[in-house]
C-alpha cells in the first residue's frame, strides 16, 4: 500500500543504480528541489485564489469566476500577466539590492518547505533541528523586504522596510517562545519525532492550557511574522499605498506577493505541525493509507489559512506602538509564564496522553 | 561624556513625505506634505487645488437655476443639501411661499442624503484604519438609498432635483414604499456596524485619544457638522436656524464632549439613528400639493446679500450672494464645511503617528471637490 | 443681543463705523481698514459679543474696491453681523489678518489672496493655496481675463 | 487584574466582530450584492426617470416635437445644446417661419442636470435610459438629436 513512498524509492534506486553516487544524489536533489518548486509555485497561486474567494464571501461578492470554471484560472492569469508585464523601478535605486531582494524573499520562503512532514516518511529533509531551521529561515525573509524597501530609493518604501523590520524582530521572540513551549512536551525538535510524539495524542490536546495559550499566541505572532492584516503595517495601503514593494511590477512584485502566501502556507503548516498532529487522521488509520495522511495535513493547514484570512478581512490594523505594545507587554509576559505552566505540567506529568 | 557635543555635529534634516496627490487615504486629489520624524507627525501642511474648476467664478456666470447643478459637484456625498442650499438663499431672496410638501420631501431626501454619506464614510473609515470588509457592508446598505433617489430624482449621486421654487418633479409613486422599506433594513444593519467595528478592541485603541480636538479650537478653527459636535461644540444648523420642515420634528442634536476621533465617530453613527427617526417621523405624512412655485423663466434676485445656511453631511455649508439685480449673482461665496475642516488636520495631527494622521483624517469625513470647489 | 444693541455698543467704541440692515438680514458694519484689526478683537473678546465664530470670510471684488467680508456669530449669544472692509489700492492691497483671533481665517485669507490678491499683513504663512505659485493675476476679480479658459455666454 | 481584565474583553470584541464576518460568510451565496454587469444586460433595467442621455423622440412619420425655439439651448449651463435652424416657408400657411436644422447634442459635455428637458415648453426632447454612453472616439459624442429629414409635428407651436 505504501504507493507515495514505493515511488520515491524507486526513484531514489533507480538513480543510485544508473550513475554514481555523487553524482546520483546531486541529481536526486535537483529533481526535488524542482518538484517542490512546481508544487508550491502552483500552490501559491491557489492560495491567491482561496484568498479571493474568501475575500468575497465574507464581503457580500462572488470573487473571480470569469477565467476558467469558477475563476480557477485567475491566478494563473495573473501570473502570465504579471510575467509579461515590463519591469519599472526608480532611477537612482540600488540596483543590485533592488532586483536581489525578491529572491531573499521567495527562496527563503520555499527553503522552509522542505522540512515538513507531509505525511508518513514524506519529508524532504528531516533535519535533527527541524523547528529551529524554520524559525531561522522565516527570519531570513524579513532582510529581503529590508533590502527591497532601502534599496527602491521611495520614501514610503523605506518606512515600510523599517517598520518590517521592527515587526519581525519583535515577533521572532514570540514564535520561537511559543513552539519552545511545546517543544517542552516533545523534547525533541525533529519534525518527524514531534508527530512520532503526537501519537498518542495531538500536542494541543496533550499539553491542554498551556497549549491553547500557546497556540493563541503563536496565531498572533504568525500573522504578524507574515505582514498580514491586522499586522499588515508594511504594506499599509491606506498609510503608505504599498509599503515596502512600491517600486516593484511585474514578477519581481510577485515574488513578494507570492512568498506572502506561501509564508502564510508554513505558519499555518507549522501549525499543524507542531499543534495538530501534522498528517495523523484524528481516527488513526493513517498508519495503513500514508497517501491519506497528505490529505490530513493539507486540511489542517487550510483550516488554520482559513483562520488567518478571516483575521484579515474583519480586523482593523494596529498601529505601529500599539503593534509593539502588544508584542512586548502582552504576549512576551504571557508567553514566559505559559513556558513556566508548561514546564510544571510536564515536570508533573499532567499532560493528557492516550 | 558630554551628549549635546556629540549629537551637535550630526547633520539632521527633516524628512518630507508627499502624501496624495493620489493617495488611497487622501480620499481625492488632496496632497499633503507630511515632515516627520521617524513615525511621528512634525507638521502637516494641506495643498488644494488639483481639482479646482473655479465653481465661485462660473456661478458669476450663470443664471440661478444652472448655479443649482453646480453644487452638485462640490460636496457630490451630499448633492441634494447643497442643492437645497441655494434654492433656498433663492426662494429667501424672492420671498416665495414654498408649498409644505416641497418642504417635507426635502428635508426626508436631505436626511437619506446625510445617511448615504454616512454610510459611505463609514465604509471608507474603515478602511483608513485596516478593516477593508467594512467598505463593502457600508455600500450595500448605501446601494438602496441611491435607488430610491434614482427612482426618483433620475440620478444617484448629482441628483439635481431641486430648483428654485421646488422640486423639479413629484416623488415616485414606489418613494414612501421604499423608504420605509429602507429604513426596517438599515435598523438591523446599523447595530451590526457597532459589532463589527465600533467595539472592536483594536479600533477602539486606534481611535481613542488620537487627535484631540478642543471645544474653543474646533469654534475657532469654524469645526462643523460632526467634527465640530464630537468636540461639544453645538453647531447643528438644524437646531439653530433650522430651515424646509426641520422646526416640525423633533430630534437630538448629537453631541461628545471627548473631542477625539472616537467622538466623531460616534456622533457619525448616532446622527444616523436620528436622521431615521426624523424620516419616520416625516414619511407617513407627506402633505398633498404642488411640488413648484411658478418663478419667472429669467429668476432676477433683488439687489441686496443673502446669506443661508444649511447642515449638510459634512457640516455647515453656507451660501453668500451679493446680488445686483441681474440674472446672475454679483458674487456667490461657498462656505464650504470641509474647507474649513481640513484647517484643522494640521492642528490634530501634529504629535500623532502616520496611522494617526490617516485615522484623524478619516474621520474628518473630508471630500476633496467640496474644498477645491 | 438685538442689532440695535449691538449697534449701540459697537459704536461706543468706534465711532467712525457706518451701519446698515438694508439689503441683508444681518447687521452689517463698514470699517476702514485702519481700524479692523481693533474692530475685530473687540468683538470677539469683549464678553458682551464674544463673536468667537467666523463662518464666513469672503473676499468681493467691488468693482472699483476690493474688499473682504466677514460674518461673525457668537455661540454664547447667537447673534450675527457681518464686518466688511475695503481698500481702493487695487494694485497693491493690504488689510490687517485676523488670523490670529480665529484660527479658521488661516485658509480662508489664503483663499482670498489666491483669487484677490488681497495681502494680509501678519498672517503666518500667506502662500497661493489654490493655485500654482506662478500664477498670472487673480481670478475671481472682475477684470480678470483668460481668453482661452473662460466661456463668456 | 486588569491587565488579564482587558485581554478577556479585548479577545470577546474580537470574536464579535469575527461572527459578524462569518455569519455573512455563510450566507454570502444568496446575499451577494455583485452585479455581474455584461452578463445582466437583459435583466438589468434602469428607473424610467433613470438619466441616460437626451433624445427626441421621433414618430412613425418622421415627425418630432422640437420647433427651434432654443430655450433648451439657453437653460443649458454647459453649452451642450446648440441648435442650428434658418427661416423656411412654412408649407401650410406659406409664411415664413422658424425651422430647426440641426439639434446638436454634445453627450460629452452634458452633466445630466434636467434643465433643458424642465425648459422644453412642447416636450420635444426627453431622458433615455441608455447608459452605456461610452464610445472609442470623442467624436462619436455629439449627436444629432433629429432624424434626417424629419419635420415638425404639425401643429406644435411654442
Amino acid at each position: 500500500m505504501n504507493i507515495t513512498l514505493s515511488i520515491t524509492k524507486n526513484i531514489h534506486n533507480w538513480l543510485f543504480s544508473i550513475m554514481p553516487e555523487g553524482v546520483a544524489s546531486i541529481t536526486e536533489m535537483v529533481l526535488i528541489a524542482v518538484v517542490y518548486l512546481a508544487i508550491f509555485a502552483v500552490a501559491g497561486l491557489y492560495l491567491v485564489l482561496l484568498e479571493r474567494k474568501v475575500a468575497a464571501w465574507f464581503q457580500l461578492r462572488i470573487g473571480p469566476n470569469r477565467v476558467g470554471w469558477w475563476g480557477l484560472l485567475q491566478t494563473m492569469a495573473d501570473a502570465l500577466k504579471l510575467v509579461s508585464k515590463e519591469l519599472t523601478g526608480t532611477v537612482k535605486a540600488d540596483k543590485f539590492l533592488y532586483n536581489l531582494a525578491p529572491y531573499f524573499v521567495i527562496v527563503s520562503a520555499l527553503m522552509a518547505l522542505a522540512v515538513f512532514p507531509f505525511t508518513q516518511e514524506f519529508q524532504a529533509f528531516d533535519i535533527n533541528i527541524g523547528i529551529l531551521f524554520l524559525i531561522a529561515i522565516s527570519s531570513i525573509g524579513v532582510i529581503g523586504i529590508l533590502l527591497g524597501g532601502w534599496s527602491s530609493n521611495n520614501k514610503f518604501a523605506l518606512i515600510g522596510a523599517m517598520r518590517s523590520g521592527v515587526q519581525t524582530i519583535s515577533y521572532e521572540l514570540s514564535v520561537g517562545l511559543s513552539l519552545l513551549t511545546m517543544i517542552l512536551i516533545t523534547g525533541s525538535l525533529q519534525l518527524s519525532e514531534i508527530v512520532e510524539v503526537q501519537k498518542n495524542g495531538w500536542l494541543i490536546v496533550q499539553g491542554h492550557i498551556p497549549a491553547v495559550i500557546a497556540f493563541m499566541i503563536y496565531m498572533i505572532a504568525g500573522t504578524a511574522e507574515t505582514n498580514r492584516a491586522p499586522f499588515d503595517l508594511v504594506e499599509a495601503e491606506s498609510e503608505l499605498g504599498a509599503g515596502f514593494h512600491t517600486e516593484y511590477s511585474g514578477m519581481k512584485f510577485a515574488y513578494f506577493f507570492l512568498a506572502e502566501f506561501i509564508n502564510m502556507f508554513i505558519i499555518a503548516a507549522i501549525a499543524t505541525t507542531v499543534f495538530f498532529g501534522a498528517w495523523l487522521s484524528p481516527f488513526g488509520i493513517t498508519e495503513s493509507i500514508p497517501l491519506l495522511g497528505v490529505v490530513w495535513f493539507l486540511g489542517k493547514t487550510l483550516i488554520i489559512v482559513f483562520l488567518m484570512m478571516w483575521f484579515r478581512w474583519t480586523f482593523p490594523r494596529l498601529r505601529i506602538d500599539q503593534l509593539l505594545t502588544l508584542e512586548w507587554k502582552y504576549l512576551l509576559p504571557l508567553n514566559l509564564l505559559n513556558l513556566v505552566l508548561m514546564a510544571l505540567i510536564v515536570w508533573l506529568n499532567l499532560t493528557i496522553q492516550f | 561624556m558630554d551628549t549635546n557635543i556629540a549629537t551637535s555635529n550630526l547633520k539632521s534634516e527633516d524628512y518630507f513625505i508627499n502624501m496624495g496627490p493620489q493617495h488611497p487615504a487622501t480620499h481625492g486629489v488632496l496632497r499633503l506634505l507630511l515632515t516627520i520624524d521617524g513615525e511621528i507627525i512634525k507638521k502637516v501642511e494641506p495643498d488644494l487645488g488639483y481639482i479646482h474648476r473655479s465653481i465661485e467664478k462660473m456661478c458669476e456666470r450663470d443664471s440661478y437655476q444652472q448655479i443649482v447643478h453646480l453644487t452638485d459637484r462640490m460636496d457630490y456625498l451630499s448633492s441634494h443639501i447643497n442643492n437645497e442650499a441655494v434654492c433656498l438663499t433663492v426662494e429667501n431672496a424672492l420671498q416665495l411661499e414654498i408649498p409644505e410638501r416641497v418642504k417635507v420631501i426635502r428635508t426626508i431626501i436631505g436626511e437619506l442624503t446625510r445617511i448615504a454619506s454616512h454610510t459611505l464614510w463609514w465604509g471608507v473609515m474603515g478602511m483608513d484604519v485596516g478593516a477593508l470588509t467594512t467598505y463593502f457592508y457600508g455600500f450595500r446598505d448605501r446601494e438602496l438609498i441611491n435607488d430610491i433617489f434614482e427612482e426618483t430624482c433620475g440620478a444617484r449621486l448629482t441628483m439635481n432635483y431641486n430648483i428654485p421654487g421646488g422640486l423639479m418633479f413629484d416623488i415616485h409613486p414606489n418613494f414612501v414604499k421604499r423608504t420605509k422599506e429602507f429604513i426596517a433594513h438599515f435598523k438591523t444593519k446599523l447595530p451590526e456596524y457597532d459589532r463589527l467595528l465600533t467595539g472592536n478592541v483594536i479600533f477602539q485603541k486606534r481611535m481613542k485619544g488620537v487627535g484631540i480636538l478642543t471645544k474653543e479650537d474646533a469654534i475657532s478653527f469654524g469645526a462643523s457638522g460632526p467634527v465640530g459636535r464630537g468636540s461639544g461644540y453645538s453647531c447643528d444648523v438644524r437646531k439653530h436656524h433650522p430651515y424646509s420642515a426641520l422646526d416640525k420634528v423633533t430630534f437630538k442634536e448629537v453631541l461628545r464632549t471627548e473631542g477625539d476621533s472616537l467622538a466623531r465617530y460616534e456622533v457619525r453613527i448616532q446622527e444616523m439613528w436620528e436622521s431615521m427617526s426624523i424620516i419616520e417621523q416625516l414619511i407617513d405624512n407627506i402633505p398633498e400639493g404642488d411640488v413648484q412655485v411658478a418663478t419667472n423663466a429669467v429668476i432676477k434676485l433683488p439687489k441686496g446679500e443673502f446669506y443661508q445656511k444649511v447642515e449638510t453631511a459634512r457640516g455647515e455649508l453656507g451660501v453668500y450672494v451679493i446680488s445686483t439685480g441681474t440674472k446672475n449673482p454679483y458674487r456667490l461665496k461657498f462656505r464650504s464645511p470641509g474647507f474649513s475642516n481640513l484647517s484643522l488636520l494640521n492642528h490634530i495631527a501634529v504629535g500623532g503617528k502616520i496611522g494617526d494622521l490617516v485615522a484623524s483624517m478619516a474621520t474628518l469625513d473630508i471630500v476633496v471637490p467640496d474644498i477645491d470647489r | 443681543m438685538t442689532n440695535e444693541a449691538l449697534q449701540n455698543l459697537i459704536s461706543s467704541w468706534i465711532p467712525e463705523l457706518e451701519f446698515t440692515e438694508e439689503g441683508s438680514q444681518f447687521l452689517n458694519i463698514t470699517v476702514q481698514p485702519e481700524q479692523l484689526h481693533q474692530l475685530m478683537s473687540q468683538l470677539k473678546t469683549n464678553s458682551e459679543t464674544s463673536f468667537d465664530y467666523l463662518f464666513c470670510l469672503s473676499g468681493v471684488d467691488w468693482g472699483k474696491e476690493l474688499g473682504v467680508v466677514y460674518h461673525l456669530e457668537s455661540t454664547t449669544h447667537r447673534h450675527i453681523v457681518v464686518v466688511k472692509v475695503q481698500t481702493e489700492d487695487r494694485e497693491n492691497p493690504t488689510l490687517d489678518t485676523v488670523s490670529n483671533l480665529w484660527l479658521t481665517a488661516d485658509f480662508h485669507e489664503c483663499e482670498v489672496f489666491d483669487f484677490f490678491g488681497i495681502i494680509f499683513n501678519n498672517h503666518p504663512n500667506l502662500k497661493r493655496l489654490f493655485l500654482t505659485e506662478d500664477w498670472d493675476g487673480f481670478p475671481l476679480r472682475k477684470d480678470y481675463v483668460d481668453e482661452i479658459n473662460m466661456v463668456i455666454k | 487584574m486588569s491587565y488579564f481584565g482587558d485581554i478577556a474583553k479585548g479577545i470577546k470584541t474580537l470574536l464579535t466582530g469575527m461572527s459578524v464576518t462569518g455569519k455573512y460568510f455563510l450566507t454570502s451565496r444568496k446575499g451577494a450584492i455583485t452585479q455581474q454587469y455584461p452578463d445582466n444586460r437583459e435583466t438589468l433595467k434602469m428607473f424610467e426617470r433613470f438619466r441616460g442621455e437626451v433624445v427626441m423622440p421621433h414618430d412613425e412619420s418622421n415627425e418630432h416635437r422640437c420647433t427651434g425655439c432654443q430655450k433648451c439651448e439657453l437653460a443649458c449651463p454647459n453649452g451642450s445644446i446648440e441648435i442650428i435652424w434658418d427661416r423656411q416657408i412654412d408649407a401650410e400657411t406659406g409664411k415664413k417661419k422658424k425651422m430647426i436644422d440641426q439639434h446638436i447634442y454634445h453627450l460629452g459635455m452634458c452633466t445630466m442636470c434636467g434643465l433643458c428637458i424642465e425648459a422644453c415648453p412642447t416636450d420635444a426632447i426627453v431622458w433615455a435610459q441608455n447608459f452605456e454612453n461610452s464610445v472609442y472616439d470623442r467624436s462619436y459624442l455629439t449627436k444629432v438629436l433629429n432624424k434626417p429629414e424629419s419635420k415638425v409635428k404639425a401643429g406644435i407651436e411654442d
